[in-house]
């Protein structure tokens, strides 16, 4: 096994240095004078100025140069100041949001962290115990049940169903407001009282033991958290369902109640495991999905996020921005996958074993 | 072994190793010995059994003639011309006269293709016949193996597998070939499906004068169908003779083993027999047992069956074994 | 066994005679697996409602110039606008403004020549019915064009790897790896991003988005069936038969390799359609104004605190785009059983 | 009140499939005294592996269904008992082995793990108890370094090696009944001799009835004491193996025996062949379902199913014709 976690992770800065160059690429589609923002600090002021950045970081140079000068950016001889190169952290200059977009994802990331950790657990859980039990009933009703639920949730778009969610429980009942947190509670939160420990808010409330904050942070999570979450459920749901029934077809599900072996037994000690060797590499995939859903989600709610940033940014056109996120998402997920694969790897002792 | 007119096929040497790629840079770091340095000779109009348990390397033996894999090493000269320096349009033109029958007949037919394009398509790639006269000739194939006609416009799937295998050796026929490799032909069959199969291959070799090298893992249907036997363990060939001697007077322990294991539907000379029954497992093919491959299982193994690896010598006329004993059991 | 029984063995009833199937011909020209993948869909309720919300969208489509006629010498992708006011208006307000031709149905059905907009108006007045009517052409067109060219692209980098292997195909699979580790949604945003300055804004940025990372799926099948495929006996048949490698590629490998693959694309249309909505629920892409299903919900985004009062604004584009999606999802959840090979051949 | 172990009357068991209902079993009856064993032999899709499954109560449902018939054992009828009775039943008193070893064992769960399981269960025995019993049980089936191999996954097992721990199993809670479906089918046959070797030594040792399904009436010959031949989801032919392989007396069993070529034959001959292909029953059969493949056929044949009818001591056959002499019985 170790030649596999080794061949994994050897795998990791190919896959980083492919993620580079496939941007680094579409990058060339811009003009050099936007792409003068990737290695500033603030807005260029004069023609002049772009000029001398062009030729400082290479834009006129082979395009060889220019993707060095972009990995790791420039040292001014005089100063000996680095500016630029994103293997230094430098993404560049948010030209929208005025700062640079390293700074940018300081501030909205840990936002978003904090949603998709309080979706990902009832994601996982939900979907994988609702598909244990469709399969385990198959054909009665509430597997239909469960087959209706999961191919209404998968048609139900993330703008629909956030919209719908917003209008009912906001719009009409006024239970659940979009943003992140009441102005009430905002002034707190920034001023010099409430310590960031971890700079997510729903702990961090409760680390200061403002238990209201708390609640109000929760009550602003809770629309978003089901709508990001209730299209993993209904993948989760049928990946597990398939699984496990083709797990309780295999004969040795029948030897196991050949043995006398009650059919909770059966399920629970004898194929669930089985089952649920599929459904790890899924759970792979459902990180992928649910940072490509907070996009949406938190333009939905207004909720101040790399992906509603991200939105907006594209929107306007700010492509470095985007750029920015999406570097960083991609090395959240090759790092993931990779934890995922070597999961896998131990669950499954002929993997573990070879 | 000299060959003469009456030599069909003759395989000298036969190698056929498949690379192991291993570690973290997937270098080579093994091999695993299908066919390790197989030779012999099949006769114009017999049929030579060629028979082994799984993994023996009967199946990659029968591939390797026919150059669907290229060789390792070792040559195999069919009809005085030898296939491995063949090369594409060379060896193509070359299948026409070997042919080969499947083991599986729900594998070995095209699911897309009817059954008079499954059995037309040799003679349309062979220009062998004018496209207009495939048709009737692909009717007159299906005649001679038993199937009605009629169904030529028929797929695959709407065949039993005795009709399926049926089809298969239609195909194998099409072009007149002189050789036919039978790779398990009718091991994937019921029962009562068998004989039929096999009786049609006779009576085909009987009809058009085919050569066959026919694979099994059943000793009793080689017996029945073979004229010579060849006996694989482990990539080599064990030992080698007519049917009758080698069921009458086995020299090498593992056929004797083999024979004294098969089954007989007979309850009271099954209650007389002396049976061998072997220890142990087949080795794996990548990592066999140094000098003798069949010492880790054999009831009469010595020192230096570890050592060298025994020659395969003609211990009676017509008779090879691979043992330093086989003359112990020469009564 | 007694002498007098022995068997002779010529006892020659035509074996074919017996249990050669009654197959239809649809059957026979689909084949085996895929006459079962066609069956399929006609024999489960919940495809056939997938079917038949299908062919109601196809049937707008199709007469959408019928159902509201476009306005004068107007681009019928432009939704017509009754005035500038930020506000929007209830279903059924009256067109004022700029109304369209009426339509023949109307006068006959309502009893009134007076035109009104039907499902109201969103902020800017763009008539909601007009946008959601016409952009089911916009949605049928960007998933069919989008889906056919991302299977183009895909099965020829997939059936490239596939037919040529070793490194080739290394480097081919480690590039699919990098495309599917940035996330769709970002990865396409900025390539619609990117693409808008140099061609304008308009369908094309982000159907090039939806092209360039969407290709990935078909190749890795594609592949896989391939190489499955090409270790089959029956390839190996034809290669004994003499058949040169050309044709056993086109005649033998392709036609069993491609089925799958193209029922997955089939079934993509409603996955494409949506991320195109969703990109242009986000903003990219389309200048405002164009008939366009996740543009008219876009509006939606500046009214969230008073939808109770605008609830028309997400409804009936919401239902619209829910339905169409539901429509593929039913045929594809069908298809998924009859397809996935776990699920098969239990008898 | 029978003297027999396992007495089935009259069983039929039909599944749903998507193009019909297919008619497995079709009413079959047979009994098992204690002790003894019971060869049953039949090509694929005879319905001998579904009459087994169904007599445990082991027939997925839907889509299968035991319509009709009785398994009595110890008195009480396995068909009707509740899934909590049978239960008890299942790896305690009968014990089963299936066709597949490299898909029978639980790929994620340790070979200790699985055999101490019916232990537990079934002696009431404590995890220590169990682990040491299992090692007993390998060794009894010859597996060397038993004690070690607990710890292991199936897959570090050969073929034989599995199907040696599948007996082991099997038979962890001495129970009195065996059931063997086709356990050496997928082995070789140096394998398959090791294995019938091994089930011959444990029978005499432990004293239990073996019921073993078969396709190779060879396999049966060697092992058997009574031996039962199935067509069509039906028994046609009941006799002591000694009988049966020496005066085969339905049509099909003649035609089998005779398409089997033997290893110690003395001349070569042609193999006698039956024609056509095995039935796929859609319908229940009500004539006889051998019918379209025998050459002995009459009118009455292809009307109305044979009953078995005693035509010598110990020796039942279900045929409207005496083929002896060709004529009706």
């Amino acid at each position: 096994m170790t030649t596999y976690i080794i061949r994994r992770l050897l795998l990791v800065p190919v896959i980083l240095f492919g993620v580079t160059i496939l941007i680094f690429g579409m990058l060339q589609f811009l003009d050099p004078v936007e792409r003068v923002s990737m290695y500033i600090r603030d807005t260029p002021k004069s023609d002049a100025q772009i000029e001398a950045l062009i030729t400082k970081y290479g834009l006129d140079k082979p395009i060889y140069v220019q993707y060095w000068k972009w990995l790791v950016g420039d040292v001014d001889p005089i100063t000996n100041v680095r500016s630029g190169g994103i293997l230094f952290g430098d993404f560049g200059y948010s030209r929208t949001n005025s700062q640079p977009v390293a700074d940018l994802i300081k501030n909205r990331f840990p936002n978003t962290l904090d949603l998709t950790l309080w979706a990902i657990g009832p994601v996982i859980f939900v979907g994988i115990w609702l598909g244990i039990q469709a399969a385990v009933r198959h054909n009665k009703p509430f597997d239909q049940m469960a087959r209706i639920f999961s191919i209404i949730g998968t048609s139900l778009p993330t703008f629909v169903f956030g919209l719908l969610v917003l209008m009912l429980f906001y719009a009409n009942l006024g239970w659940f407001p979009p943003g992140r947190v009441s102005d009430e509670f905002s002034k707190i939160i920034s001023s010099a009282e409430f310590t960031n420990y971890t700079k997510l808010l729903s702990i961090d409330s409760l680390l200061n033991g403002r238990f209201d904050i708390f609640l109000d942070v929760m009550k602003h999570m809770v629309l978003p958290i089901l709508t990001l979450s209730y299209i993993s459920w209904a993948t989760f749901l049928r990946v597990t369902r398939s699984s496990m029934l083709e797990t309780l077809r295999m004969e040795y599900v029948t030897t196991a109640r050949a043995k006398g072996l009650s059919e909770r037994d059966v399920i629970h000690k004898h194929a669930r495991p089985n089952a649920m060797l599929p459904v790890t590499t899924l759970a792979g995939f459902s990180i992928v999905g649910l940072l490509g859903g907070v996009v949406i989600t938190e333009t939905v709610f207004n909720y101040p996020g790399i992906g509603a940033t991200a939105a907006r940014s594209a929107a306007q056109l700010d492509v470095i921005t985007v750029l920015g996120f999406t570097l960083f998402t991609g090395l959240i997920l090759v790092v993931s996958n990779v934890i995922v694969d070597v999961l896998y790897a131990f669950i499954d002792p002929r993997v573990r074993l070879s | 072994m000299t060959s003469n007119n009456d030599t069909l096929l003759k395989v000298d040497d036969l190698t056929m190793h498949f690379p192991i790629y291993r570690g973290v840079f997937q270098r080579q770091v093994g091999a695993v010995r299908a066919v390790d340095g197989v030779s012999f000779e099949v006769k114009r109009g017999e049929t030579l059994g060629l028979v082994g348990e799984s993994g023996c390397g009967k199946s990659t033996t029968g591939r390797t003639i026919l150059q669907l894999y290229k060789p390792t090493a070792g040559s195999v000269t069919f009809d005085g011309q030898d296939l491995v320096k063949m090369k594409g349009e060379e060896l193509r033109i070359m299948r026409r006269k070997m042919q080969m029958i499947f083991q599986d007949p729900y594998a070995s037919l095209n699911p897309r293709m009817t059954v008079e394009e499954l059995v037309g398509e040799p003679l349309i790639v062979h220009n062998v016949v004018p496209p207009k006269e495939v048709s009737e000739h692909v009717k007159h194939l299906l005649e001679t193996v038993n199937l009605n006609p009629a169904f030529a416009s028929r797929y695959p799937h709407e065949f039993s597998g005795g009709q399926r295998q049926r089809i298969g050796i239609a195909r194998a026929l099409a072009l007149q070939p002189s050789f036919i490799v039978c790779d398990e032909p009718i091991s994937a069959l019921d029962v009562s499906i068998q004989a039929q199969v096999v009786n049609l291959l006779e009576e085909l070799q009987d009809q058009f004068n085919l050569t066959y090298l026919f694979i099994a893992h059943d000793l009793s249907m080689v017996r029945h169908i073979s004229d010579r036997v060849a006996v694989m363990y482990l990539g080599v060939i064990v030992e080698l003779t007519g049917r009758d001697e080698l069921y009458n007077k086995p020299l090498h322990p593992y056929t004797q083993a083999l024979l004294s294991a098969v089954p007989i539907p007979d309850p009271v000379a099954d209650a007389q027999r002396q049976r061998t029954i072997l220890e142990g497992d087949v080795p794996s093919p990548a990592n066999p047992p140094s000098g003798c491959r069949f010492r880790t299982r054999c009831p009469i193994a010595e020192a230096r069956c570890a050592e060298a690896r025994p020659e395969f010598r003609e211990v009676e006329p017509g008779h090879f074994v691979a043992c330093f004993f086989a003359e112990r059991f020469l009564k | 066994m007694a002498e007098n029984q022995k068997p002779t063995g010529d006892n020659k009833l035509l074996s074919d005679t017996i249990s050669v199937r009654e197959i239809t011909r649809l059957e026979r020209w689909l084949g085996p697996d895929n006459y079962r993948v066609v069956m399929g869909l006609f024999k489960t309720p919940a495809s056939v409602i997938g079917l038949s919300l299908l062919s109601f969208f196809i049937l707008i489509a199709i007469f959408a110039p019928v159902i509201v006629p476009v306005p004068e010498k107007g681009d019928p992708y432009k939704i017509p606008r009754d005035g500038f006011k930020a506000d929007p208006q209830p279903p059924m307000t009256p067109w004022k403004k700029n109304a369209p031709e009426l339509p023949f149905w109307w006068k006959p059905i309502m009893k009134t020549d007076q035109w009104v907009h039907i499902f109201g108006t969103a902020q800017g007045q763009y008539d909601i019915f007009y946008a959601l009517v016409w952009g089911t052409r916009t949605a049928f067109r960007t998933g069919l064009i989008v889906t056919i060219a991302t299977f183009l692209i895909g099965i020829t980098i997939g059936g490239i790897s596939a037919y040529y292997g070793g490194m080739v195909d290394n480097i081919i699979m480690r590039i699919v790896d990098v495309f599917l580790t940035l996330p769709f949604t970002l990865a396409a945003l900025i390539m619609a991003a990117i693409l808008t300055p140099v061609i304008g804004k308009s369908l094309v940025p982000v159907m090039i988005a939806l092209v360039v990372f969407g290709w990935m799926g078909y190749a890795r099948i594609i592949r896989g069936d391939i190489l499955s495929i090409k270790e089959r006996d029956f390839v190996l048949a034809a290669k004994v038969v003499g058949v040169k490698d050309s044709r056993i590629l086109f005649r033998h490998i392709i036609p069993n390799a491609i089925f799958p693959t193209l029922v997955l694309a089939s079934l993509a249309i409603g996955d494409v359609t949506l991320s195109f909505a969703a990109l242009s629920f986000l903003g990219v892409g389309v200048e405002i104004g164009y008939a366009d299903w996740g543009q008219v919900l876009s509006f939606a985004r500046n009214w969230i605190t008073s939808l109770n009062t605008y609830w028309y604004l997400i409804t009936f584009p919401g239902v619209t785009i829910v339905l169409f999606v539901l429509g593929w999802n039913l045929i594809g959840d069908a298809l998924r059983d009859v397809l996935d090979p776990r699920m098969r051949g239990k008898s | 009140m029978s003297n027999y172990l396992l007495d089935v009357q009259g069983l039929e068991t039909t599944f749903k499939t998507p193009d019909g209902v297919l008619h497995a079993v079709n009413g079959v009856s047979f009994g098992l005294k204690e002790g003894e064993t019971l060869g049953v032999v039949g090509e694929s899709g005879c319905g001998k592996s579904v009459t087994m499954l169904s007599v445990l109560g082991l027939i997925p449902s839907p889509p299968g269904e035991i319509k009709a018939g009785k398994a009595m054992f110890f008195g009480h009828d396995l068909v009707k008992m509740t899934n909590a009775e049978i239960r008890q039943v299942r790896g305690a008193q009968i014990g089963m082995v299936f066709q597949d070893p490299m898909t029978s064992l639980n790929p994620v769960l340790t070979i200790g793990r699985q055999l101490e399981e019916p232990l537990m269960l079934h002696v009431g025995m404590n995890k220590k108890q169990a682990s040491e019993r299992a090692a007993e049980l390998l060794e009894m089936v010859g597996i060397p370094n038993a004690k070690d191999r607990l710890s292991d996954y199936p897959h570090q097992f050969s073929g034989g090696m599995r199907q040696r721990v599948m007996i082991a199993m099997a038979l962890s809670c001495s129970p009195q009944l065996l059931i063997a479906d086709e356990p050496t089918t997928a082995l070789d046959v140096t394998i398959q001799a090791q294995i019938m070797d091994l089930v011959k030594r444990l029978r005499n040792e432990l004293g239990m009835a073996i019921i073993w399904i078969s396709h190779d009436l060879g396999v049966v010959a060697g092992l058997a004491q009574r031996v039962i031949v199935m067509y069509g989801g039906l028994i046609i032919e009941e006799a002591s193996v000694n009988d049966l392989y020496a005066n085969p007396t339905h049509p099909y069993t003649i035609g089998l025996l005779g398409s089997l070529p033997r290893v110690d034959a003395k001349e070569r001959t042609k193999l006698y062949s039956i024609e056509g292909s095995p039935p796929v029953l859609y319908n229940k059969p009500t004539a006889c379902p051998f019918a379209p493949r025998c050459k002995w056929a009459m009118e009455r044949c292809w009307k109305e199913n044979p009953a078995l009818e005693t035509v010598s001591p110990e020796h039942r056959v279900a045929c409207w014709v005496d083929t002896k002499t060709g004529r009706a019985r």
